[in-house]
């Protein structure tokens, strides 16, 4: 690797940007060479998003400056910053549901002829984009029709028919499965060998660490390092981040107390999930894994009551009991933290009380019939502040002022608070920091020693390892295996899943066939 | 928090300001008191022509008479009749002239009025059953009649007699043009006609436009069509001439009120008639009837038992149209 | 050339043409001068007027907008025309009258893309501006042009018709094969998405806005000529008429997507009701009731279908 | 990978939760106060510009005037706030209070008000089901029902108005208790009602909840179906009082009863900081609104402006009332893209 050799193609000076109160980006200066995959890390509120922004054309910078190509550049607004040869992929997919693939890769580049979009040309050069990714998607579908992998291809080649120079990807694995994910990394490789640059933004550090040429880490807005992959371990690199010390963890050993979940033959939605039979006791976790599409989080949902359970028996504490609605399932002591925070569990515009006690209201919060008692609500909330450790300045704050990891503390808080007996977790660090991520592990832990029973749903194999005692892998529906302790490791989960040798290797007929 | 503090107090002083000008306020407003009479007129709806004219009458004559004048309009609603007029009270009025949307609703305004010993003075429409001092009327269920008798008249000496008629009326709930209908409906029975269709067409031009082009399908060979009022009647009046046919050789159109717009309708020879109301006429009666009722003075009632007044309708055809256009 | 084109939401848009079968059937049988050629014409002529308009609203809908303001602008427009007809000629009255049209849709999408008005709130308080802007501009007054044949032709025959014909034509055209169509409905897609990728959501806005408000005017004016009078009180209520036949014609409310073809047979479905209950005498009173029941029918129709569908989905049980 | 678990003790407060506090929360602000900000700005100006709106008789006047719309506003209050929305206000309106002047005549005042807003409620019953277990979007579900009973009024009137002018019924829309209007002393009833229902009760919960995010209220238990239901129900019930009230205060009622009173209720809601896509709004903000509307009416016809240009100026007050947020982010916008040109702008992009 000579990067001494080659050409910065885009580089941020002093670059500063100011939102009322707060100063996101502090004097950031780095840069990145055309043809390298540079990974930008940092927790959340180091001032990655706005660095993205910025470079996106949605934000101005406060001071500083952008060069491309070593000449200062200025991007009003997002157009300008694509006709420069920049695309950006953000978290949540800048894709319009009610056009075609086709369309989508093309907006507001059309290829014309005359007045009128010349759909020959595009739907044929979209098919020629789609097919150095190697996937096979019709250019006609709506992108409304496409699985959530298969839209982040979309994605990619909207950037690659930019003519794009520098693609900026924020999180771009955090919606996929550990198989779409590898794939992804795989394109991602190939783009830079192509010679396009590449900014990778991640919490993941074992994908960062596969791929980055380079890394450079934000942390409260101000530039810590820039490092060739080689000169760096991840051990500096989240330490870089957090800015402090961090030591080792493991899954602790653990009692299993009385049974309190029992599953005989349950069958989910008609079939969606079938022959699900398992039981799980106290103080213990039990995790699911499963390529998307496997029934895990069909499960999930159907154990909290969001989809029928159409055939077999579900016992709770050897009581037989119908779980109709996620209302039913609350008061049956079944609490679930959503796999979806934005969309399933937060109301950004509702206080953090508000949020926590949403669940239960009626339950607890009743001084005489029908009016909450506020008070009560109020010292509830400062209760679990203090038991699960979250930070905020008032109950009446609302949410959406939290960090990420803080707001899903709170929905923890909201499923524990109706007397939860069983925990549903599904993808309980999707999209928050490293920091909060331990933390949120200690958590758990602490809850399962307390004992409460915990069903853990995730697509991350190293959570999987770190949290359950014993794991269920779901192929097509139905449950493949089951892993024991310390049989539970990434071989052992992903060459059942997939049903080949634990090497593995991705070809796009199997990605197909997964969705 | 101590930014909500901080509004809360700008708040706070800033009511406590208004409250203090309100009070300054209402003793000038108390010590105003001006020597002038006035006369308050609540309008039924400023948008239509015939209600335009009657406001002119009822100011002209209110000037002319040296009183102060004051204005508000229903704008055809009558809850926002109720509370314009109350407006209209609550500024010391000495008499109200109210050309009410709905005289139903009146109840309130009448007895608001009494309160203040203010006479009320009802300008056309009707009198809802209240206790108001005197009605000025038009006989709309005599103009009804008219428009019949006439349509009668021009049919009777045509070669191919038929006797089918449409009639269109305004709003549903239209009191006073209801009338007209019914006037002219029951008349034209009695002079031997089918009325074989009756619809709406919401007192708008428009409407009446598109009601007439379904009557023409449904009826090809209807003769007349007596409208409620003449906005609806001049879109008859065009939907006719649409279909190739004129309005007075073919099917006759006879519309209401004598609004601007008719009378160069008939003129132009598109439409036959329509009944006169005289609504600037009854603008300067209503200020006169306020004026003696101020002097404690009993009006010549027409009909004493409903205190009625009653103004002449006319019928207008395209000689009398002339005239009353070139005024 | 096998050009493939996106699949369309097209259910929706056989259910209103179903729907409109039935009634005309219906109609046919119980009264025999229903399918009389002048009586057709009629229905197509009453259909035209809201449709022209209903066409507009349907490009504002699937941009994930409306506009309230319609009726207003529709009598704005036809007041200043008929007001220009003899000082200025009938080709630039018209013309004046639709840049009337456009102007007032300019100053909606001004208010929304610009103030950040959400465009319900925002062409409502146009609603009342504008036809207050409409009265002042005649003193009240009607605006009569008798005898002036040349204005007339804009809606006698099969002229309005023929304009809502071709305006559908043209309008299908400009969304599903020109990139400010497709703009559109990547706007109502998602409008924040659309922006990240370079559609000038504020452009296509104030474009689709203006497109209304001239569409609205177009429909002013046919009005207007019908009667051969302006006047500030004409068109009361066609907003709600208009968006009426969008919604029968299938275009969803949550933007994204536009029936065409949807909007025309609406808009015919409810002309041949007025004209149907018209023809049989049936009382106003009862044309409410069937266009409401109607509305609701064909959408529970459609919401029940989709519903079938998407059981295998999340859902609030 | 290894898995990281960090000292507790050290940890520091996220950057996130602090900086929010020191800076003032203008949209929050103009949200919750704006509309009570706007009112009395126009009362300072029609106090000194026109001497006959500061007396009793008219404030009497206003405040009397502003509970019609308020009233059937505070239910509206609730619908925005789960964003959705209820455009059959009108239709309901009239057939209610028909239906109250109707009882009223035969069977009293108790009676009235029950079958106005037991009518409401059934109507609000239709809507809710159809928006929620039918599931067409409310937008059209209740322009349906609009149509519907806008058409049904018509035919159980045969268009004909009803009047009814026993002391005890109209004592409710004239009278006056300790000088305040009486429909006024029942909007702030209601409208108190409505707060204590929107903060102390599960079912307020529930529809700030929904109206944030339909989904995750249905993930975190909201029996979503049954509280819109509900909601629709609340709107009728409301809506139906407050025709009683009108019944009452014009001694009649028939069909058509004011026309585009359905418009009027949300601009009011609207204009009182409620947000239309839901999850936000007071009811002080409903309040300070209703009064606000009446007021500027009342305003106008005292100053003598126009009807004509009456209806220019309400529009744009309404506009310009929504346009302030709007427009300060617009402003905060354009001082820092033009903070970010400055030292650039001479050079080329």
């Amino acid at each position: 690797m000579d990067e001494i050799q080659r050409v910065p193609i885009l580089a941020v000076q002093n670059l500063s940007r100011r939102f009322p109160g707060v100063l996101a980006l502090d004097n950031v200066s780095f840069d990145i060479l055309a043809g390298e995959v540079h990974a930008l890390v940092g927790e959340n509120g180091a001032g990655k998003s706005t660095l993205i922004g910025i470079l996106a054309g949605v934000y101005q910078p406060s001071a500083g400056q952008v060069l491309l190509d070593q000449k200062p550049a200025l991007f009003p607004d997002p157009l300008s910053s694509q006709r420069a040869g920049i695309s950006v992929i953000f978290q949540e997919f800048s894709l319009l549901p009610h056009l075609s693939v086709a369309e989508n890769v093309f907006i507001s580049r059309e290829p014309r002829r005359g007045l009128t979009v010349d759909w020959a040309t595009m739907n044929r050069q979209t098919q020629e984009i789609l097919r150095t990714l190697n996937v096979e998607i019709d250019p006609a579908t709506l992108v409304s029709e496409l699985a959530v992998g298969q839209q982040q291809l979309v994605e990619i080649a909207r950037a690659l028919s930019a003519k794009t120079r520098i693609i900026v990807m924020d999180e771009p694995t955090a919606a996929l499965n550990e198989r779409e994910a590898v794939r992804l990394l795989e394109i991602v490789r190939s783009l830079a060998a192509g010679g396009v640059s590449v900014l990778y933004v991640s919490h993941r550090l074992e994908e960062v660490f596969s791929i980055a040429d380079r890394i450079t880490v934000l942390r409260d807005g101000r530039h810590i390092v820039t490092e060739g992959r080689s000169a760096i371990t991840e051990q500096r690199v989240v330490s870089a981040m957090v800015g402090r010390e961090l030591v080792h963890s493991t899954r602790p050993s653990r009692t299993a107390g009385a049974i309190v979940l029992e599953t005989k033959d349950v069958t989910v939605d008609g079939g969606l999930v079938r022959n699900v039979s398992f039981s799980l006791r106290r103080g213990e976790v039990l995790g699911l894994a499963g390529l998307m599409g496997s029934g895990c989080s069909e499960l999930m949902e159907g154990l909290y009551g969001l989809r029928e359970i159409t055939a077999g028996s579900f016992l709770i504490e050897d009581r037989p009991v119908r779980i109709a609605n996620p209302r039913s399932a609350i008061l049956t002591g079944v609490g679930l933290v959503p796999e979806d925070r934005k969309r399933q569990s937060v109301f950004p515009d509702l206080s953090v009380a508000h949020n926590l006690t949403i669940g239960n209201l009626p339950r607890w919060f009743r001084a005489f019939p029908g009016l909450l008692d506020l008070a009560g609500e109020r010292r509830k909330t400062l209760d679990y502040k203090r038991q699960l450790n979250i930070r905020f300045t008032r109950p009446e704050q609302r949410i959406s002022g939290l960090s990420g990891g803080n707001q899903q503390k709170v929905i923890l808080a909201r499923a524990l608070a109706g007397n939860c007996r069983l925990l549903l977790l599904a993808e309980p660090t999707r999209g928050i920091d490293v920091g909060a991520k331990a933390e949120i592990y200690a958590l758990i832990d602490r809850l399962v020693q307390k004992g409460i029973a915990v069903i853990l749903q995730t697509s991350e194999l190293p959570e999987l390892i770190r949290l359950a005692d014993r794991c269920i892998v779901f192929v097509a529906g139905e449950p493949r295996g089951e892993l024991c302790g310390a049989e539970i490791t990434q071989e052992a989960v992903m060459s059942l899943a997939t049903g080949l040798s634990h090497r593995v290797t991705v070809d796009s007929a199997s990605l197909r066939s997964i969705q | 928090m101590k930014h909500v503090l901080r509004t809360s107090k700008l708040l706070l002083s800033v009511t406590a300001l208004t409250v203090v000008t309100v009070i300054s306020l209402t003793q000038s407003s108390v010590a105003e008191g001006s020597a002038k009479k006035k006369i308050g007129f609540s309008v039924y709806d400023m948008q239509y022509g015939f209600f335009q004219e009657m406001e002119k009458g009822t100011r002209e004559a209110s000037q002319a008479a040296g009183y102060d004048y004051v204005l508000v309009d229903q704008k055809s609603s009558e809850s926002t009749m109720v509370s314009a007029t109350q407006d209209l009270i609550n500024q010391g009025i000495s008499a109200l002239i109210i050309s009410p949307f709905k005289p139903d609703a009146l109840g309130p305004i009448v007895d608001a009025a009494k309160e203040k010993k203010i006479p009320v003075v009802i300008d056309d429409i009707g009198g809802g059953g209240t206790d108001y001092d005197v009605i000025v009327i038009s006989d709309n269920e005599k103009g009804g009649v008219l428009a019949a008798d006439y349509i009668d008249s021009v049919l009777r000496s045509r070669p191919n007699n038929s006797k089918k008629v449409a009639s269109i009326t305004c709003e549903p709930s239209a009191v006073y043009a209801a009338r007209r209908n019914a006037g002219f409906e029951t008349r034209i029975k009695e002079l031997g006609y089918q009325v074989v269709t009756t619809l709406s067409g919401n007192s708008r031009q428009e409407e009446g436009y598109r009601v007439t082009k379904d009557i023409l399908s449904a009826h090809p060979d209807v003769a007349a069509i007596f409208s409620g009022n003449d906005p609806m009647a001049v879109g008859a009046a065009q939907a006719v001439a649409d279909s190739g046919k004129s309005g007075v050789k073919d099917v006759l159109i006879v519309g209401f009120n004598a609004d601007e717009i008719a009378l160069q309708a008939i003129k132009a020879g598109q439409m036959g008639a329509t009944v006169q109301q005289v609504p600037r006429e009854m603008g300067k009666m209503t200020v006169d009837l306020a004026t003696k009722l101020m002097k404690g003075e009993k009006p010549d009632y027409s009909n004493a038992a409903n205190r009625e007044v009653y103004v002449p309708v006319n019928l207008i055809t395209a000689k009398e149209a002339d005239a009353l256009l070139k005024k | 050339m096998n050009a493939r084109k996106p699949r369309r939401h097209r259910v929706a848009s056989s259910q209103v043409g179903l729907m409109l079968l039935m009634v005309a059937g219906v109609f046919a049988v119980l009264s025999p001068r229903f399918l009389t050629p002048g009586n057709l014409l009629n229905v197509c002529t009453s259909a035209s007027v809201v449709a022209i308009v209903g066409l507009g609203m349907t490009l504002a809908i699937a941009s994930g907008n409306f506009d309230l303001s319609v009726g207003s602008t529709a009598a704005f427009a036809g007041c200043v025309t008929v007001s220009l007809v003899q000082q200025i000629g009938v080709a630039l009255a018209i013309l004046a009258g639709l840049a009337t049209g456009a102007a007032v849709g300019l100053i909606n999408g001004l208010i929304v893309t610009e103030l950040g008005v959400p465009a319900f709130i925002a062409t409502l308080g146009m609603l009342t501006i504008v036809r207050g802007a409409a009265l002042i501009y005649t003193g009240g007054r009607d605006i009569y042009l008798y005898g002036q044949t040349q204005y007339k032709i804009l809606s006698s025959g099969l002229t309005p018709v023929l304009l809502a014909l071709a305006l559908a034509f043209v309008l299908w055209f400009v969304l599903q094969h020109t990139r400010f169509g497709r703009h559109i409905l990547a706007t109502g897609s998602n409008a924040m998405s659309a922006r990240r990728v370079g559609v000038r959501t504020s452009l296509v806005l104030l474009g689709v806005f203006s497109i209304v408000g001239a569409t609205a005017a177009l429909s002013g004016l046919i009005l207007s000529a019908q009667v051969l009078t302006g006047n500030g009180r004409l068109a009361t209520g066609l907003e709600l008429s208009a968006i009426a036949v969008v919604v029968l014609g299938g275009t969803p409310l949550t933007g994204g997507q536009a029936s065409i073809a949807g909007t025309l047979q609406g808009s015919v479905l409810v002309a041949v009701i007025n004209n149907g209950l018209n023809l049989l005498n049936v009382s106003i009173f009862y044309q409410n009731v069937t266009l409401g029941l109607l509305l609701l029918g064909t959408i529970a129709l459609e919401a029940l279908r989709t519903d079938r569908r998407r059981t295998k989905q999340l859902t609030t049980r | 990978m290894r898995i990281l678990q960090t000292h507790k003790s050290r940890i520091p407060d996220a950057p996130a939760t602090g900086s929010s506090i020191n800076q003032v929360d203008w949209d929050l602000l103009w949200e919750r106060f704006g509309t009570a900000v706007v009112t009395i700005t126009i009362w300072l100006i029609a106090g000194l510009s026109t001497p006959r709106f500061a007396n009793v008789d008219n404030f009497v006047s206003v405040l009397r005037q502003s509970a019609f719309v308020g009233v059937s506003a505070v239910g509206m209050t609730f619908a925005i706030i789960a964003g959705t929305f209820d455009l059959s206000v009108g239709s309901t309106q009239a057939l209610c209070a028909w239906g109250a002047v109707s009882v009223a005549k035969v069977a009293g005042v108790f009676p009235a008000f029950v079958t106005a807003v037991a009518l409401g409620g059934v109507i609000g019953l239709c809507n809710g089901s159809l928006v929620a277990l039918v599931r067409i979007p409310a937008f059209i579900a209740t322009l349906g029902t609009m149509f519907l009973v806008n058409g049904l009024t018509y035919i159980l009137t045969n268009g004909q108005t009803a009047r009814f002018s026993g002391k005890p019924f109209v004592w409710w829309g004239n009278a006056q208790v300790m000088s305040l209007p009486v429909p006024f002393v029942v909007f702030l009833g209601c409208a108190l009602l409505g707060a204590a229902i929107l903060h102390r009760t599960s079912f307020g919960r529930f529809i700030y909840a929904i109206g944030c995010s339909r989904e995750a209220a249905n993930v975190a238990g909201v029996p979503v179906a049954k509280t819109t239901i509900l909601v629709f129900i609340v709107v009728g019930l409301f809506t139906g009082l407050g025709a009683a009230l009108l019944g009452a205060r014009l001694y009649s009622a028939g069909p058509g009863l004011e026309p585009g009173f359905e418009l009027n209720v949300i601009a009011t809601v609207v204009l009182g900081g409620t947000r239309l896509a839901g999850g936000r709004g007071s009811m002080l903000g409903t309040v300070a609104a209703a009064i606000l509307f009446a007021t500027l009416a009342n305003v106008l016809n005292l100053s003598h402006v126009d009807a004509f240009v009456q209806r220019v100026v309400v529009g744009f007050v309404l506009l310009l009332a929504l346009s302030v947020e709007g427009v300060r982010q617009r402003l905060a916008e354009y001082w820092s893209k033009r903070a970010a040109r400055i030292p650039q702008s001479s050079q080329p992009l």
